[in-house]
């Protein structure tokens, strides 16, 4: 269980799961799919699994915290207990408390908050499998999530973490490269306009480098918010296949 | 569905004029169950898993392993533990935390139903790697993640197919400075038979098998039977305030021990599945 | 402190406390032992002891738990630290929790809530020695305990476990029996209606074996509920006494 | 007595009239104490117990002994501590939950007298299984049951009498591989001597010993101490935002110093108490 | 780390520190030294460093908790983690729940609460290195907090401990004679009155002893108010020579 | 500075205006950063610290060691945890309790800093006592005193400057029974270089670095860097729900690579003072 990893990357230039530096895992998106929530969304990312709930806009409790002029974001990002290596304690850690914390003001940026006072809009993320890249995967979800519950946003937030793996920026880190690799750079941004909403760095990086990640990013990004357009125009015409089979049983 | 936890009075008086009909909101029969789904091994990382659909409601359940010291009074004997957990995602009813009491008594149920069975049977040497110092540690943890009616049997479900494909890794041990080494490979949990949870709500004085959400809301009580393939009771909960009379436990008792074997079924089927890739896409 | 227990029932048919299959332990019950509390019991069962206050009907704080057509009851069934084999931590644990919720819910069947409107009736059920069959004696202390706080009641809850030993269903299992036999089921109900306000298992038992544990339980349940009504005869005649001794007193 | 903690202005009017005229409103002395009861060995699962009705006061103590680690710094020393819980049982001001700043501060004066006093050494070697491993801890709890004020002095007591009749189980050693197995047989834990805790509330300028519950209610400040059968003081504590002069503290100081007599001798008798059949069933 | 200490009073009659039977260990106190607060105080006392920060009057939250006809007083005494010898653990113990209280008793007395109705004066005390006697200390240093925030007080406490080593009563006990001596009596008062605020004692000592320390803590406690006086005289010239600067510069 | 943590509207206006104008409250340019002062070896009971005064802003940073078990995936490894608390001492708006989201973020800042620079080389023999079993844990632990802005760069300095002093005892170990036993002598906790924290400020459009109170409650979003003194980025975090485009970030990063120098140089200038008494006076 504790293999001696030599090289990320290997002779043949490909990485450990045969991708490219610069190659996506497959990701998948699909929103609508709990009964409860106001809109939800369960999107896997190569053995990433992540279910977002969104609640609201609703009345806030308590009320005290309520902001007269506009509603406020809550997000809580979790691990399941089963979802690492070892298993984790149900009572959130620190890294959950930051993230959930990190996530809320990333996702706080693109919400037409003033449009619904003293309400609140819960966002609950659950990581029911990790694999590396959990927080952007999160994000990708959260803004489908946040259109499936029919919430007006001033754009779509999309996520893709780079790094450095054996002295090279690649695009994606898995679990592995993310642990053994020389550094892991999550970043998030609306892609229409190129603003950065979430971006981090843990490893050893030179100014040039998160330069080169920087530009990376924003292609992975770029070809991610397609999958995001794609799957919201599944569900819108799904919805209309759904209400032109009432029209039928109508008729 | 998405309304309060309490049942209106409009609501409650269709859910009642109905059965006094002899009718569900849903077309079943006073006895009959929803249909059922279950997912086996959807979690990469978990050593055991399972995702159930039942009815509208679904439940996610992991079985993660880990060596540690046994209880002192059983020093060979494995340990398992059920947690679980009414996630918000689940419903808005719900809030984060620590588990509170509705929690607390559902993980109970479920954590009996499986312990009584002994169908983990965690005196069996495999659980035992060191004896009086080292055993497997079971966790089994459920998380509701949509809350359509009837979590006990949907969790006590999901927690036992876990189970069944839960993998345990192989230890060698080095006997001198009593150490275990864990090996890349695996060898199945020992298990012996199966068990499931059969609940029945009652509405007035109308008792149904698994309730739906808005039975599960208008019922004044609840009462949940865990029962083994071999047909023996192994745990039985009331809830709620409402009473039952010695009759209608004796007809549930009844009911109970003939559905079960189609609940039993369903979970040696899915036991059967082992592919984690043939599932890796799934619609709730 | 390990030792091996072969069989709970003795050559000569009588189980290892020298009891039949169907008899109860020695029982004893007091009422109005406390002096703060608004009612209370003391009641011990074999070497269990317990101890039941009720506060209330009173004010329900804070206020937007409060019902506006009824009280709530609210019940803490606790171990003391000492009370069992290894201490236990103050802290209580989940079986507390989830025993509290279902007392709580025996309890509230046999109130007229209705009649206090916005209030809260409050029971602290301490087990103070423990000794199998606590969560029966507990709710048989609460009734006492309710009664001597004059809150109205439509009927008496009691409770007494049956279980299986050895292959026989035995009434009133005691803690050894209990840990080393092959199946608890606690039940409570309200003898004059028959109605079952608490039922729960854990073992291996055949429909069978259930049918004639319900059985059985109600004749226990019924010899119980005799000593609970003559225990609050005692104290309606102790009162009487004292309020003579007060007349007395007065002339 | 069914009333709000706060004490009323009427209530506080009538305490302090009557304390002006020298008279206490249940007809004691200033300096003179209420009647005392002890049941000892009253919990069966517990190493030691003392059941204490002190005035209106009830009390319960028990210990429990269990093997586990010393602190680093005193290897070969048992470990002792005690915890006090105001029992929501006992008043209808005290709430559930974990110990607020109150009990915290009762548990450590009770605590500090059973500490300081010595009275059971610590470093007996019956308490030391194996040096520096394996060591006897004793946790001491003390249940309020009935607060009928001057809980300090009830709770010291209880606690005292427990240990007086808490029984260790012997042990054996297997000294090659450090193990240590508990024994059937028991023997008394080790005690030197004996402590008691007197406590006087001032109301106004006028001091009292053994405050009542109204009197506590009413005190301005309150000052206790633990004194040894030895007549040496080990433990005082002030409290309250009241303040006492040196002249009160030294006749405080007198009065306990010849009071304490009389606890130590009812500890000492009761502590040769040891059946628990005979006061199996008691009286509050 | 653990070394054997034979005698905590020197040959000489001197202690272990050279210092005579009565003598105070040197104390340095300093207001104002927060930004923040609305009064401070930064105290050293032997290798004991506390600061003190005081914030009030100011409105009292939750709103239940206020008193209409005075302010509320709330200390909360804590000791850093890397303050004593083993890092204590950041949440607080059962020893600072304690201290919290009395102090919090001691200075309540003193405070002219009733001219705050409805407010609450919140003093947060932290040893940020421990070396016996930190109650006193942090009680000395509370005062001059108070001052510093400009709470009207019916007089300054000020504390001392005193004890018993090596079978003699002496002044301000450093750590390892409150570790290894016989008895540690912590005092506080209103010096000018005379009345005990704080008394507290641990160890075995005689009445004869107790009454010895008490004598001797007033003396001590006498020549600790003087430096007190003199650290806010400090204060208010400094505060002159300020606003005579700010004179000169508007001039 | 005493006022509410929401900036007012005017405040808001004058601190923009000034800004559009190019201009700081303080009259710094807008890459400049305030006056640091770092008092090494303050707390005497710490195995390092150090005092930061950063402008307005006062931070303590205390490291204490002690002897642990490492972590099961890296056995020979010293470890280290950073905590951080917002004391209520330090501004109107912090409240006791367990760390919120704000501190933790902080804490996982300055940890993370720290962490990846690697300039404490937690493989390093002297940090692993018995390999497998004991190593040596590091506890550093940052107390915000007073909050003048930018408490994450003066708490990532506090931090580095409190290791850059840390002693860590000798050890004598018994091999045949795995002991380890602490010698009075001491040596310093291996250290290969320096990290520190550079933290920008966006205000409208506009960005500046070091912000101070008015202008950390008037940002719109906060970019945070640690660099080594070697010049690689070990850590980077936005925060806020403002953005950042790639060429403000970019701007930054100049900056900072070339404004760290001067940090790195008050840190090892500092490392040099190791006298307690010297500063045992100090200044706020």
């Amino acid at each position: 269980m504790n293999e001696e990893i030599t090289s990320l990357i290997r002779e043949d230039g490909l990485r450990l799961d045969g991708r490219g530096l610069h190659e996506l895992r497959p990701i998948s998106m699909q929103t609508g799919v709990l009964d409860r929530a106001d809109g939800s969304c369960y999107l896997t990312w190569g053995n990433n699994k992540i279910i977002c709930a969104v609640y609201g806009p609703r009345e806030l409790h308590p009320k005290h915290l309520a902001q007269p002029d506009k509603a406020i974001v809550r997000v809580e990002y979790r691990l399941a207990t089963f979802s690492v290596e070892e298993r984790k304690s149900p009572a959130p850690r620190r890294r959950e408390y930051e993230l959930s914390k990190i996530l809320s003001e990333s996702i706080n940026n693109v919400i037409f908050l003033e449009k619904f006072p003293n309400g609140t809009i819960d966002l609950f993320i659950t990581v029911l499998d990790a694999d590396g890249g959990t927080r952007c995967a999160a994000l990708t979800a959260a803004s489908l999530g946040l259109a499936d519950a029919g919430i007006p946003m001033r754009g779509m937030i999309t996520g893709c973490a780079v790094g450095k793996v054996d002295g090279k920026i690649v695009v994606d880190l898995s679990d592995i490269e993310d642990k053994e690799g020389e550094g892991d750079m999550p970043v998030a941004m609306i892609f229409n306009t190129g603003e950065l909403t979430l971006l981090q760095c843990d490893g050893m990086l030179t100014p040039e480098e998160v330069e080169e990640g920087l530009k990376l990013s924003k292609t992975a990004i770029g070809q991610i918010y397609q999958m995001q357009r794609k799957a919201l125009l599944a569900k819108y015409s799904q919805i209309e296949e759904q209400s032109d089979e009432l029209d039928e049983e109508e008729e | 569905m998405r309304s309060e936890e309490i049942i209106s009075s409009l609501e409650r008086k269709y859910l009642t004029d109905l059965l006094t009909k002899g009718e569900r909101m849903d077309n079943r029969d006073f006895w009959e169950g929803r249909p059922i789904q279950i997912i086996p091994n959807v979690i990469k990382k978990a050593e055991g898993s399972a995702m159930v659909k039942w009815g509208d409601t679904v439940v996610l359940a992991g079985v993660k392993v880990q060596l540690g010291s046994p209880f002192p009074d059983t020093p060979n004997d494995g340990v398992i533990t059920v947690n679980l957990e009414l996630s918000p995602i689940s419903s808005p009813s719900y809030e984060s935390g620590p588990p509170g009491p509705v929690a607390v008594e559902m993980a109970r149920i479920v954590d009996r139903g499986i312990r009584e069975s002994k169908i983990i049977p965690m005196n069996d040497p495999k659980l035992c790697v060191i004896p009086g110092k080292t055993v497997w540690i079971l966790f089994v943890d459920v998380y509701i993640l949509d809350d359509g009616g009837n979590l006990i049997d949907a969790s006590a479900l999901a927690a036992m197919a876990a189970l069944a494909n839960t993998r345990i890794p192989k230890v060698s041990i080095d006997e001198e400075i009593e150490e275990a080494t864990l090996l890349d490979e695996t060898e199945p949990l020992p298990r012996k038979g199966c068990v499931a949870s059969l609940t029945y709500a009652k509405i007035n004085d109308i008792i149904v098998y698994d309730p739906n959400l808005i039975e599960d809301r208008g019922k004044i009580a609840r009462f949940s039977v865990a029962i083994t393939d071999g047909g023996l009771i192994c745990s039985m909960q009331k809830g709620e305030s409402g009473v039952f009379l010695e009759e209608e436990i004796l007809n549930i008792l009844e009911n109970a021990s003939s559905q079960v074997k189609e609940l039993i079924k369903i979970i040696e089927e899915t036991s059967q599945v082992t592919e984690l890739g043939q599932m890796f896409q799934f619609d709730f």
